[in-house]
């Protein structure tokens, strides 16, 4: 399987290669998002396999290739297994997406070799089994995603978005290097066997998870390392900015996730208590961020944030209970965590596909010129509406179930003796239940005002429906959200062996239960049964339909908008989404984000028109950025000067230099 | 038939004489590419011969590879000059007088540096890299503007006095080598001297290196002794300026080098490792910073050299198997992919008529292959996977860390500022709407990948035997 | 025996005083005439080590020494300075006083590093050692205290005239004489060199501040 | 047999929900009146309400879509499971396991989101600031009642609703502070959500200040039938989970024996008909207030909420 799976990324690189060959040949567009679509597919099924058949099973690899003397390792195991099934659900869903989506491309050649590339890419990170490899892979990840943020480098801010892409992901790597280097010692003891064979002592274990935690998190998002992600995502493409939200930060939590659970082993309990601050942070925050925006792909990729965050909180409880030896609570929390991977993945990738669509319907990301799309997009509507309940959290669908988990381990605080923790715990449960209703206040907003109305400009109005294959991914994503979220026991049974092998323990299994409910801990403590939830929703809403139209009456009429009695008005009048989020922006903007409202309110009986302008700022850009980049340029000026000196001077440096290592010299002795 | 040690120093000496006859530019530029090809075919065939050693020459593993590398950019170099020459003769700004001036030089230089590095005496490895500083003043000063002649005679004057120092260095290791190995020639000889360094006394030892660094250290670009190096990279040819970063630097850093390891066979001398790392750490850092501010696409990558010369020396100066091998390998990285980005500027800089980079947008639309090549060498130079660069710093940065913590993170800090420059510049360069003339372009692209593909083999694998050798130096390194 | 290293150790000590001489002219036809005196002294110590370790071929770097530097390159720095009309005065950059005090301050730490060497090195050589050092030091001194090119020049020659002296000193040191002709061109490089004939052509002083109105990167 | 002796509960506890709901809510209006020193409707008038309303034809606007249309459907579907699971005069229901109190919290959030898109279907102003309002004042009462849920939830060591009954039946727990902060935070919480005063006033038209009249504006026939349904179905469920958590006694828990049973619908319809007695005298009592002022009020619920669970962890001194 290991070497199936290696063939299949070489098979992508292959790819890439011939889609440079290919050049502008028209035929290169379907041929490469075919070929990319069929490695995805074999490594998803291999990869599924081995998940189902055996996961205890560890395969590995050795490639005389890499850093001389150590050759590149890599290594297949149940949690590479499942990141590899997250991986390639969402890039084969990303390809198949792109064989309609991707005919809309005016640059397919900045596109199709970096696409290949960098499903190739995300893979290898997730086979990686040394440091060097690991790193390696990495980087190439964000260096082809840069090249595909930056593949329409002529729309306004996208240079900028990839430069600071770029640069926040090349600082994390660094960190991550860093990390390496803590944790292979002075011997550069460079292969993960050798890391998980050494116990590090716990500051050295400390200062590694937190570079990870920034190594990591500045690729995932977790705020305040966040800053890149809204600009880049929503930059490139859309079928890549679903690969880049659903996929590339999953792939950064495994980063999180192998060093930690797996190469550190057993860090102080104390970190866990940093892990969660900044999840909490980054849960709240994030969904903050993404109720201020309009643009539909930047919203999407905000709420990305929050739900990084989530993930994150999963996986603070976990370190946090199994430094205190609460195994199973450890499972519980990681097995939320992983659960919440997989689901966002699905959701997030529907959503952003959604939004491509509308994209290349109305050639429109802004929500404020959409509306009404119900109509003139219905199958897209659907697809995204479920996405979006799935998103908020809705019963009985699959995102419900990883907070409903994440919730069920939050409850088992109490057992955790450090006071800091008893008390960080329910602080942390209680921002995620705030997160939870925003996500819904969200996503009502984003649907509502793109889809539901009326139409807000010509483009909205003229609106054609998407590709059938478009169509086909968001519906079998729509569906996936459906059965995760009704058949949950299935895929906590899966994710059993990944966490056992992490935390040495693991849920019971749930698909023997009755009635296919889910049981984390104990019946009598707390059980989930999203099926009897579907059918009950289900039976009772026809029930009640069928009732109403049977014994009482069917007839309607159709009839203009009443909306009090007033004439009909143009759909400028309709509320829009700043209008939507106002009073969210009033309740936090004061303290969150530094809003800025400006009202031009002409006197009355003057004729001209009234202006109304917010401004929403991160002030992750105000405090940590704005600064740093001073700074830097504050330096370099200082030192430019050095560049205009006169020979004399210059002279006199390499003078100075001299006396002062001489007098050194004559000081030694 | 010569052994090609020996022809290494001919064929470019001799081929000296000939260009400085030949009238005829096309034919100069023929010439110079066959003298270099086969100064390139003599120092490869040094890998298959048997080692020499002689008290005037010598091959070890420290300087073979370095002979190939040299003679191999040398070859390319003179293929891409080429075809740079004959745009400058169209637009007038090179005479064919000056161009027999410019190939004869070049072959001196070429012969120059290979003296220097095969040199088994330290005033011979001097001789060298004196002849082989005064000609490049000579090629940079060629274009007689009032910009290049005033960088010539900043190099001029800064590298002279470099000579004169690294002399003097030179000088006093004859001085304490004489009174173990007696007088004449043996105590200039190179493995003599590393064989005997134990004895000699530590105290002059030291202060003789310390001329050197700063005589050497000036022709290396170590801040605070860089001036020289931005001007002459952007005012002269383009060809010059590949070779200057990837040759001239390297040799006169090998020549460091080799006192280093007299001192590392010495425990009694001064820890110069220290004052290495500090060089090496300001001229990272300073550079870093200069980047920003830089306008001319030359400077820019000219002070990128200097940042890479400070990592280089820091890593020689942390020490180590590990460090060194790192180092070692950054070297030959930096050469190949120096040049190669010095390749791409020349064409750019010639299509676009401009070396301000506010005067070149969009070359990914105007002038894709150049985009490219250009892009792949910004990104391996700054050590970004999966290029060689980033193997080397890779081993840097961890090995530093479990020596000393604190410096690896300002090594991590410099090379992220430096990061930031490099990125942004290549970002303004090659994207947006192109300005400038989108003319074609006569470049001859094959030397440009064939390093950058170079660069990604050794980032991808590393060949045996260069291990190997890397490993031995390292060890003697100390 | 002593009474030879006493000449030796005289000569090279002249030398030295003359580098102070040098750092304290301020008259540019004054300073290329003891630039010239310092020549010849260097010559005549070159000579007496010549005599002293009995090689022969030393005497051609003193002869260069003497002829070359003590006659030829001062003659034409002086058609030179005459041809350029600035053998007016010659502004410092900083005041004399400092410069003596830094170049005290020089002296002692040439001393200072040499002196204290474990005996190997004879005396004669180390003590030549000394004010060779202290030499290069001051000439270099002088580089960085004057604006006129020529008397840069001068500095960069004095400087040299300390490590010919050095590398004499060095007991059987192979090709001094090279050296000192190789020395030679690169000064006869910098004095005939193309550079002051351009500089010459576009602006009317050597003055070398006025190459700094024309430095890369400046500009909008 | 048992099987079905078990649905059969099951079935008695949905319809009696949703049977009680129109008479809870005719009896708040009833008594609100008469505090007012008006007559007020008769008690039963919600039964005939709906039942007008399901026979009246319903108007749709022009470009009302799917949704539209079958969100009354969902909205009433949501609300009704939901208090279908709470458990209402019996412990252990058959189904009680299949959803803890975290999903019925949840369950309610779907109610809410069909109700709030629908709003927006129509693209109306009016529509639109209902859905955002009600959203507003959900983002901030859910996270207020997880807390709560999280205080009875430590307390009983379980999520389960019929099993924090029967604890709290079993075990008395006593009086707590953390319960009474819980209750405080509880009854604050539910009077946002059912948009009553001060939050919401049922009873006005007044544009500005309107919430949940507003998202329905467009609404008749039995669209609105059903959405006027779920909203007294709500009510109930609201006074059942009242009812469940902190003044469980009298439910029938193990035993189904018929004595149990009727002992157990009395003592619940006696509660819920008391908090429906109690909730218009407090009404009477405060006015509406801006809705600026919102999230100070449910900011001090999520407040005694969070309250309410740290002080938890110190009674219980873990």
């Amino acid at each position: 399987m290991l070497i199936l799976a290696l063939s299949c990324a070489a098979a992508l690189l292959a790819v890439a290669a011939l889609a440079v060959a290919l050049g502008r040949a028209s035929s290169a567009t379907p041929i490469v998002y075919a070929a990319s679509l069929a490695a995805s597919l074999v490594l998803l099924v291999g990869a599924l396999v081995r998940l189902v058949a055996d996961p205890g099973q560890v395969s590995t690899l050795t490639l005389p290739v890499g850093l001389p003397g150590l050759g590149s390792h890599f290594r297949l195991d149940a949690l590479a297994a499942f990141f590899l099934v997250v991986t390639n659900l969402g890039g084969s869903a990303a390809s198949l997406y792109a064989l309609g989506y991707g005919r809309h491309e005016p640059a397919p050649r900045r596109v199709l070799p970096f696409f290949a590339a960098y499903l190739a890419g995300m893979n290898l990170v997730v086979l990686a089994d040394d440091a060097f490899t690991f790193l390696l892979t990495w980087e190439f990840m964000s260096l082809t995603s840069w090249a595909l943020v930056v593949a329409h480098h002529d729309e306004p801010g996208n240079a900028r978005a990839g430069y600071i892409y770029l640069v926040m992901a090349s600082f994390g790597t660094l960190a991550l290097l860093l990390a390496f280097g803590l944790l292979a010692g002075p011997a550069g003891a460079y292969a993960f066997d050798a890391m998980r064979a050494a116990h590090p002592e716990p500051a050295v274990a400390a200062i590694a998870l937190l570079l990870v935690l920034v190594g990591a998190g500045s690729k995932a998002g977790v705020v305040p390392l966040h800053v890149w992600l809204p600009l880049a995502h929503p930059a490139a493409p859309s079928h890549v900015s679903a690969l880049m939200s659903g996929v590339m930060t999953k792939i950064a939590v495994y980063g999180f996730v192998r060093i930690v659970f797996d190469l550190i082993g057993t860090p102080p309990w104390w970190t866990s208590i940093v892990v969660l601050a900044f999840a909490g942070l980054t849960t709240v925050l994030g969904v903050l961020y993404a109720l201020m925006q309009h643009d539909l792909k930047r919203l999407l990729a905000y709420h990305t944030v929050e739900n990084i965050g989530i993930i994150y909180i999963g996986l603070g409880l976990a370190i946090a209970f199994q430094q205190n030896g609460i195994a199973w609570a450890a499972a519980l929390a990681l097995t939320a965590a992983l659960f919440h991977v997989l689901n966002h993945s699905l959701f997030k990738s529907l959503l952003f596909f959604g939004a491509g669509a509308v994209l290349s319907a109305t050639h429109e990301r802004d929500m404020e010129r959409l509306g009404g799309l119900i109509h003139r997009m219905p199958h897209t509507a659907v697809a995204f509406l479920i996405g979006c309940a799935a998103i908020s959290a809705l019963p009985p669908l699959n995102g419900f179930v990883s907070e409903w988990l994440t919730f069920q381990a939050i409850l088992v605080s109490p057992q955790l003796p450090q006071w800091g923790l008893k008390l960080m715990v329910p602080a942390v449960g209680a921002l995620l239940a705030l997160s939870a209703a925003l996500a819904a206040t969200c996503f009502v907003k984003a649907f509502g005002i793109t889809f539901l109305g009326r139409p807000r400009t010509r483009a909205a109005e003229t609106a054609q429906e998407v590709d059938r294959i478009s169509l086909a991914v968001m519906f079998a994503f729509a569906l996936l959200c459906f059965l995760a979220g009704i058949l949950p026991g299935l895929i906590i049974d899966r994710l059993g062996p990944v966490v056992h092998g992490l935390v040495g323990e693991m849920l019971p299994p749930q698909s023997g239960l009755a009635w296919l409910s889910i049981v984390p801990i104990a019946a009598g403590r707390s059980s989930y049964n999203g099926m009897i939830l579907l059918i009950f929703l289900a039976s009772s809403a026809t029930l009640t339909a069928i009732f109403v139209h049977r014994f009482a009456t069917r007839a309607t009429r159709r009839g203009p908008i009443w909306d009090c009695g007033y004439p009909q008005l143009s759909p400028t009048t309709e509320y829009t989404s700043s209008s939507f989020a106002m009073p969210i922006r009033r309740v936090f903007g004061s303290t969150v984000f530094a809003v800025r409202e400006k009202l031009d309110m002409p006197a009355p009986g003057e004729t001209r028109a009234a202006h109304f302008q917010v401004k929403v700022f991160d002030p992750a850009w105000r405090y940590a950025y704005g600064p740093l980049v001073r700074a830097t340029t504050k330096t370099a000026d200082r030192l430019n000067p050095l560049q205009f000196l006169t020979i004399r001077r210059y002279l006199t440096l390499t003078f100075s230099a001299l006396i002062v290592l001489l007098i050194v010299v004559a000081a030694w002795r | 038939m010569i052994a090609p040690v020996y022809a290494v120093l001919l064929i470019p000496f001799v081929a000296a004489l000939v260009l400085a006859l030949v009238t005829n530019y096309r034919w100069g530029a023929a010439i110079n590419i066959v003298a270099c090809g086969l100064t390139f075919a003599a120092g490869a065939s040094l890998l298959f011969v048997d080692r020499v050693r002689t008290d005037v020459v010598l091959i070890d593993d420290f300087n073979i590879y370095l002979v190939t590398l040299t003679t191999f950019i040398g070859f390319t170099t003179s293929i891409f000059s080429a075809s740079y020459i004959g745009h400058e003769l169209e637009t007038g700004r090179l005479t064919p007088t000056f161009l027999r001036f410019y190939h004869a030089l070049y072959q001196a230089m070429m012969g120059a540096m290979n003296l220097a590095l095969v040199a088994n005496n330290i005033g011979v490895l001097w001789v060298g890299v004196e002849v082989a500083t005064l000609s490049t003043v000579m090629m940079v000063g060629i274009y007689r503007t009032t910009a290049a002649v005033e960088a010539a005679w900043k190099y001029f004057i800064l590298g002279s006095v470099g000579i004169a120092l690294a002399f003097f260095g030179t000088i006093l290791v004859y001085l304490v080598a004489q009174e173990v190995l007696g007088q004449g020639l043996p105590a200039m000889a190179w493995d003599l001297l590393l064989r005997d360094a134990a004895r000699f006394d530590p105290r002059l030892l030291s202060l003789a290196f310390v001329f050197l660094l700063v005589g050497y250290g000036t022709k290396v670009g170590l801040a605070p002794f860089h001036a020289w190096l931005p001007d002459a990279h952007a005012e002269g040819p383009t060809p010059i300026s590949a070779v200057l970063s990837g040759l001239l630097l390297n040799v006169a850093l090998y020549a460091l080098l080799r006192f280093k390891m007299l001192l590392a066979a010495n425990p009694e001398t001064l820890d110069v490792g220290r004052i290495m790392i500090a060089l090496g750490l300001i001229s990272l850092v300073f550079a870093a910073f200069m980047l920003y501010r830089r306008r001319d696409i030359k400077r820019l990558f000219a002070y990128s050299s200097i940042e890479h010369m400070g990592v280089i020396t820091f890593a020689f100066g942390i020490g180590g198997p590990l460090a060194n091998f790192a180092g070692l390998l950054h070297m030959t990285m930096h050469s190949l992919t120096k040049s190669a980005i010095f390749f791409a500027v020349g064409h750019v800089a010639q299509v676009k008529g401009t070396q301000r980079m506010a005067d070149i947008r969009g070359l990914s639309v105007s002038h894709p292959a150049l985009a490219v090549g250009l892009a792949l060498g910004v990104i391996a130079i700054a050590g970004l996977p999966p290029f060689g660069v980033f193997t080397s710093e890779f081993l840097l940065i961890s090995s530093t860390l479990s020596r000393q913590p604190l410096l690896a993170l300002i090594l991590v800090f410099g090379l992220l500022v430096a990061f930031g420059a490099l990125l942004l510049r290549l970002q303004q360069v090659i994207f947006g709407e192109p300005i400038g003339p989108v003319g074609r372009v006569k470049a001859s692209y094959v030397p440009l990948f064939l390093h950058i593909g170079f660069v990604l083999a050794a980032g991808l694998w590393l060949p045996e035997p260069m291990v190997r050798w890397f490993k031995i130096v390292a060890a003697q390194l100390g | 025996m002593s009474l030879f290293t006493d000449i030796g150790h005289l000569l090279a000590a002249g030398m030295m005083i003359l580098s102070f001489l040098l750092l304290y002219q301020d008259r540019i036809t004054a300073t290329l005439n003891v630039f010239a005196a310092q020549a010849i002294v260097l010559g005549l110590a070159v000579a007496w080590q010549a005599e002293l370790q009995d090689a022969p071929h030393l005497f051609v770097t003193a002869a260069i020494a003497l002829v070359v530097k003590g006659g030829i390159i001062p003659m034409a720095l002086h058609r030179i300075v005459r041809r350029l009309e600035i053998h007016r005065e010659i502004e410092q950059v900083i005041g004399g006083g400092p410069v003596m005090l830094v170049g005290l301050g020089l002296v002692a730490l040439s001393i200072m590093l040499v002196f204290p060497v474990a005996g190997g090195v004879d005396s004669l050589a180390r003590e030549d050692l000394a004010f060779a050092l202290a030499v290069i030091l001051l000439g270099l001194l002088m580089m960085i205290t004057r604006r006129n090119a020529v008397t840069q020049v001068i500095g960069f020659m004095s400087l040299e005239n300390g490590l010919v002296l050095a590398a004499t000193g060095a007991k059987g040191m192979p090709l001094v004489v090279e050296f000192s002709v190789a020395f030679s061109i690169l000064i006869a490089f910098i004095v005939f060199g193309v550079f002051v004939f351009r500089i010459r052509e576009r602006f009317d002083t050597v003055d070398v501040g006025a190459l700094d109105r024309f430095r890369g990167d400046r500009g909008d | 047999m048992a099987l079905i002796l078990d649905l059969l509960w099951q079935a008695v506890q949905m319809l009696l929900v949703v049977a009680v709901a129109p008479l809870v809510l005719g009896v708040t209006r009833k008594v609100k009146a008469r505090l007012l020193r008006r007559r007020g409707p008769p008690l039963l008038q919600p039964y005939s309400d709906i039942w007008k309303l399901l026979h009246k034809e319903a108007v749709l606007a022009t470009n009302a879509s799917w949704l539209y249309r079958t969100a009354p459907y969902v909205i009433f579907a949501a609300t009704w499971v939901a208090a279908a699971l709470v458990p209402t005069y019996a412990t252990g229901l058959l189904f009680s396991w299949s959803a803890d109190l975290i999903a019925i919290v949840a369950l309610i959030g779907t109610g809410r989101f069909a109700l709030a898109l629908a709003g927006m279907d129509v693209g109306t102003a009016f529509g639109g600031i209902g859905s955002s309002r009600e959203m507003l004042i959900a983002s901030l009462a859910e996270p207020a009642m997880l807390l709560v849920v999280f205080t009875v939830a430590l307390l009983a060591g379980t999520t389960q609703l019929s099993s924090i009954a029967a604890q709290m039946i079993d075990t008395p727990v006593g009086v707590r502070v953390s319960l009474a902060l819980a209750l405080f935070a509880f009854v604050f919480v539910a009077i946002a959500e059912n948009g009553r005063i001060p939050i919401d006033n049922p009873a006005t038209h007044l544009e500005l200040t309107m919430v949940h009249e507003a998202m329905v504006l467009e609404y008749s026939g039995r669209h609105l039938a059903m959405i006027e349904a779920a909203a007294a179905v709500k009510l109930v469920l609201y006074c059942s989970l009242l009812a469940c958590l902190f003044f469980p006694f009298g439910m029938a828990t193990a035993d189904k024996s018929l004595a149990a049973v009727s002992l157990g619908l009395a003592s619940y319809l006696a509660k819920i008909l008391a908090f429906a007695v109690l909730l218009p005298v407090g009404e009477t009592l405060v006015a509406k207030m801006r809705v600026f002022r919102y999230p100070v009020f449910l900011g001090g619920a999520f407040a005694a909420a969070a309250l309410a669970v740290f002080l938890q962890f110190v009674s219980r001194g873990f």
